[in-house]
């Protein structure tokens, strides 16, 4: 307890010479986020400085080991720093693919040059991640997975298709999973290479969706030549590195926050049908929007008291294990209803695409709809969770 | 009554489909969809006019071919299942059935055979708020002189940008919400005082916002009886229920039969994805389902040809079953292609957005369980 | 249409001269139906008559040749004695699965000298028939039945056990399904036996439901010895005899009348809900309850439409087919959700079993509830109607 | 506010698990349901007293044990999870929470101690229709001399048959269906012109009608104030509300393991049907609703601990939720049991009826919806 009230007030006063006012409290120029890499841009030389202050000082990966970056912070310094940095209203803004999916892995399956220079780099924001694991014919059945790396000397020479690679069209390198032996069974001829995107033969373009333009590309690669030094782990192991890599996705989709399908939501539904029934207050005049609205409310409420409820047991040191699959089922499936009922509601309005007469909010709406048809696909589909289920936590047998 | 197709019915079937075979794909709705104008193949229109299909339910005496809605909702069917985009059911069935139903022997002489010649389209401008609510009027016509004055608000009105007149409900008396006190009109959209707004909708086809402020109109511009335009609006949107459901369990049947086609080509796992009981079983409650519904519609057709007495709540059990089947529709259709299934690229979501529409307009299926309800007096 | 005509008069004659005044109308001392059989017992003197005279004219099944003890009559000519009968408040009341059920069987697959003597039988009510097919191990996998006869000399020696024998416990004959080559594929190895529950060795017990008692028995079989005359149709060759008594099964099921699971409704939903709710006109005051009545009326409305063109298909020469599964499926399972609905509506009073204060009408609807559990189970579960479906009316492929 | 169990709530879930194991099987309860009596075991209920479980929720002034309903909803899941049958829902929760939250100092001290060492069983009397509607209240208890005058008829009173006293709401003042003017009165059910009616419930516990003609009652026998009584009334039934989820998912825990175990044994077409993904996937949908059931009802016994704010909402949240996962398992567990579910000698309907009674009691579903929507201004 001692040294971490030490601890604080070093914090309090590394923060006090450190960061500049323009970067506190109201009106402060830092975004809520930035993504780091070469197309970052600083919309303010204060919000500059005080980026590279946080990389010098390790804070952009506050219990990250020194060594890559960070400030080898113990889990309650890292709280302390946090608290203080909320006091002044200043906070570390890096946030990226790199941090949150790939940095794990390479702590647990890199080499330690690769750790050294690829974790430095993600600490100090110079690269942008994105993920290349689903491709148009595998789907579902990740690990039937076609682009293959034929290895020449110490390159790899890679062709193929990746779909779904969130960002891909702004980011600076992308990890991803290559065939490396054809003949294998499918689980065992795969390996995970690191590929940057600025090598020739590597392009993207953006995919539209049902509900308008998306952050998802499609990303080819025509004998795309990588460096035999960016394969991590052993080839033809590279499952084993994506398997960790989507627990850890689901667990991260878990709490709804990032890959909710409802996303940033301007009104509560109540509010929606309080506006399109004209019933500013009092029982709501739409009985069955009534019951849906309450079905929706008592569904989140019980979905959040279990996610609690998980993170309390981890907490106690109980993993959380397979039954990640549930929140990722439960919540897409349960923000996919509320945005239906929620266009349902916004009504006549909402069937606006575009035109002379057409409303803001309900354009948006009608878009999360579209969008959330999206959440029960993608990242794994209800139908895989529903395997996944049935087979880890119930242990049903296979079909 | 039999819910089977009779001889002349199935011709008129397979004329239907090998219309919309040789002269329209799905690439045509995305060539309209970017492009301003109508919204519409013109040519189409024509053809369709051709055919006789905009003069199936009138009167020979108004250049009708005295056929009923039996004969409509097969051609509509057929249009639904290609997503093809023609103002019929404005025309024909909603400012058409209006004048139809209520208009005076001049009015139907004056516009009945340009509508069913397609020389002419006519809409219906109703809706006023986000929910389907006929009766919830707030735009006035007030008495001007000889004739009237009308000002307020109209959304969703269907092809209202390309109308060449639309019937519009207005209150001449009685409170927001009264069923006494609504009149038709009949309006030219370029009089003095009415802005058409135009609006692309989710599914591609189009609908008019219209804004009315101080529109003067001569006597002669009412349909049916002043204050009683209740008794005629609710004929015709029964008829326009159904008429929509109809072009509904075409789409739907379509979509059934492309994700079926997907469950027995698409590989996973080493296995065709219809083999997996999972999905299997879906698709068979999804079948059941789509039968339901279609059975109910073509019910529901024959009951209006009938004019039976039960034709009313059946409407209101065929578009309530239809509108969750169609929910369910695009539910299932788009889940089960996966990836593929979300991207614009794909058909399925283009059936699955025309279904969301038709299955909001002229009433959800919580508004028809209501009603229905309400008819059977509880 | 001429000799139609003529056919009328004659029948109308003849009801005229053998029909009993007592038999007429209201206060007729008919039955609705009888089943027949051994322990068939007359209520009143003209009710034996009537019906020995129905027998003798080959009215108890007037479309059947005279040979088998029918009428010979067209389907034409049977519709008109059917409406002459109903013109005077009379009926033909011979029903049992022997009619329903074998006797379409018997026709198909038995020899001349079989149906003569079976069918004759079943047309003078002398033999009420049961159905052996479902074992406890093979509950839905039907074929897989292991009740097993042997062949010595020109018997067959049956051991096994039969369970949701409907009736067996009253009844005189039962057709059943038995294993007389272990050996073969399962679907090859089996024979359709008839077996007259009088031999010694067969013995039944009935099945208590969740509900209460029912008319179901488990029937066993101890080295039961059945003459070979009894087979019907080729040995190992009884699973093509059954498929066609299963179709049919799923056929008179759709119609809903017998096999109905909610059974007679004396209340409808709203008139249970209008007492329940203590809201004995206007618009219901629980929100939930209409929107759930009407959903079951307006599916019964969809459902009934769809047998309506079902049959008018059928009329028109089209086959009625595999779709046949769809109405057990639809049908079980609405009447289902309707018990269930009409039990929440019942409410409190539908929870008392039995006491000193338990009120009729709600104890019937509990047990209706209750009942109404086995229809979605029995004659063929509702995944099994989902298999027959994607496999048959989808062509969906095999697991 | 954690929602994992301490230490001390483990060892109590254990001895709970053990005493059910060890004294009680589903036999017990196929003998008792064909008994006369009280229909549960006078053993079992020494025994539960014994072990401290009455006294769970009472100050220690008053021989409690002064815990609180996150402990004693562990045993009651207990108890449903083993289909036990005992009267601690209505002694415990209803009858001594209702002196216990509303009683004055005397009635405490002569009741609490007896109801915590199971030498007294109360319970309460509210109900008067078919639908849980707790205001509605037509018993009618009027001034008589220094005393009161109760007339009117009450069900579904549970263990009413055995109880030594039995709380009764009865209207003081105010309309039928008013929050405003119930009084609760504490009885003693040999009062003269009190009769109670024993009936067998569904699930073989057991209720009484009580049938109050003039019964006569001392002032001292109101508890809480006059008209007031909906203030303890609501309370109590909150927690009756979330103290009989706890049972229900034990009930549902417990159907789910029964089936999940006979999909892993029982095969049909050369296969555990337990790997037919059809069922599969159900499994796993009904997993994910027992999962959530069993979190809200963790958050609302300690929001009842800790007197939170939201412990009412949370309590209709928590029966709402409950109750239709204890239809969904009602249900699923005898279809996927197929014919042997629905036989009597088969326990996997037992389960199903003790899960119907108390989805319909202290409100089902559809009730708490409306409450909470209610409660939101809504």
């Amino acid at each position: 307890m001692i040294d971490l009230e030490a601890f604080r007030s070093e914090t309090r006063d590394w923060l006090e010479a450190n960061c500049p006012a323009s970067c506190r409290g109201k009106g402060s120029v830092l975004p809520d986020m930035m993504w780091g890499g070469r197309r970052q841009t600083f919309n303010h030389p204060d919000h500059k400085l005080w980026f590279d202050r946080l990389v010098e000082k390790g804070y952009t990966v506050p219990v990250w080991a020194p060594a890559y970056g960070g400030a080898g912070l113990t889990p309650e310094q890292n709280k302390v720093l946090q608290e203080e940095m909320a006091k002044i209203g200043t906070r570390s803004m890096l946030f990226n693919f790199g941090i949150a999916m790939l940095a794990p892995a390479l702590l647990e399956f890199a080499t330690e040059e690769q750790k050294q220079l690829h974790l430095t780099r993600i600490a100090r924001g110079e690269i942008r991640w994105c993920q290349g694991y689903s491709e148009p014919g595998a789907g579902s059945d990740l690990a039937s997975l076609r682009t293959r790396a034929v290895r020449e000397g110490d390159e790899y020479v890679v062709n193929g298709q990746k779909i779904w690679t969130s960002d891909a069209n702004v980011s600076d390198w992308i990890f991803c999973l290559v065939r490396t032996d054809p003949a294998a069974p499918k689980h065992q001829g795969i390996s995970f290479l690191l590929i940057d995107m600025e090598s020739p033969g590597v392009s993207t373009s953006p995919i539209e969706l049902i509900s308008g333009s998306s952050p998802f590309c499609q990303t080819f690669f025509d004998n795309v030549r990588v460096p035999a030094s960016q394969l991590i782990y052993q080839e033809n192991k590279g499952w084993d590195v994506a398997k960790k890599l989507l627990l850890h996705e689901r667990t991260m989709l878990a709490d709804g926050g990032r890959g909710s399908s409802s996303g940033p939501v301007r009104k509560s539904l109540l509010q929606v049908a309080r506006d399109a029934l004209q019933a500013p207050e009092g029982r709501l005049p739409h009985a069955a929007f009534r019951e849906e609205i309450v079905q929706f409310e008592m569904d989140r409420i019980s979905y959040e008291a279990t996610l609690k409820r998980t993170m309390d047991a981890v907490k106690a040191g109980k993993g959380m294990g397979p039954e990640g699959s549930m929140f990722k089922l439960y919540l897409s499936e349960m923000n996919q209803r509320g945005s239906d009922l929620r266009q349902r509601i916004a009504g006549h309005e909402s069937l606006v695409w575009s035109g002379e007469d057409c409303p803001a909010d309900e354009r948006q709406i009608t878009r999360e709809w579209l969008y959330g048809k999206a959440s029960t696909i993608l990242g794994g589909t209800s139908e895989i969770q529903l395997n996944i289920i049935s087979k880890r936590v119930l242990g049903l047998p296979g079909d | 009554m039999s819910l089977i197709l009779n001889e002349e019915q199935v011709q008129l079937q397979d004329s239907a489909k090998s219309f919309v075979a040789d002269s329209w794909t799905v690439g045509e709705l995305r060539k309209l969809r970017n492009a301003s104008g109508k919204g519409y193949s013109e040519a189409l229109w024509a053809k369709a006019a051709e055919l006789g299909w905009l003069a199936i339910p009138f009167d020979e005496a108004y250049g009708g071919l005295g056929l009923g809605y039996a004969e409509l909702g097969i051609v509509l069917e057929e249009l639904g299942r290609g997503l093809v985009v023609l103002p019929i059911l404005s025309s024909v069935v909603l400012g058409g059935g209006a004048v139809q139903l209520g208009g005076s022997e001049e009015q139907k002489k004056a516009w009945l055979p340009k509508v069913a010649d397609g020389t002419a389209i006519l809409t219906l401008a109703s809706q006023e708020t986000a929910q389907h609510d006929p009766y919830r009027v707030t735009t006035t016509a007030v008495e001007d002189g000889s004739g009237w004055r009308l000002n307020g608000r109209k959304v969703l009105v269907p092809d209202g940008h390309a109308a060449d007149r639309i019937v519009v409900v207005a209150r001449t008396s009685g409170g927001t919400v009264d069923r006494e006190g609504l009149t038709l009109f009949l309006i030219d959209p370029a009089t003095k005082g009415l802005e058409v707004k135009r609006n692309l909708l989710l599914d591609s086809r189009i609908a008019a916002n219209l804004l009315l402020n101080d529109v003067r109109l001569p006597a002669d511009a009412v349909i049916g009886q002043v204050d009683l335009g209740a008794d005629v609006l609710d004929e015709v949107l029964l008829r326009a229920a159904v008429a929509l459901s109809s072009d509904m369990v075409g789409g739907i049947q379509q979509t059934f039969a492309i994700t079926l086609e997907y469950l027995q080509v698409r590989e996973q796992f080493g296995a065709k994805i219809g083999s997996f009981q999972g999905l299997k079983h879906r698709a068979a409650r999804w079948f059941c389902e789509m039968e339901l519904s279609r059975s109910i519609v073509l019910q529901s057709l024959r009951a209006i040809d009938d004019n039976a007495d039960n034709r009313a709540s059946l409407a209101a059990v065929c578009k309530a079953r239809v509108s969750d089947t169609a929910r369910l529709t695009g539910k299932e259709g788009v889940q089960m292609h996966g990836g593929i299934g979300v991207t614009d690229e794909h058909d399925i979501g283009l059936y699955m957005k025309r279904g969301r529409v038709s299955e909001l307009m002229f009433g959800d299926a919580s508004f028809h369980r209501d009603r229905f309800a309400q008819m059977k007096g509880y």
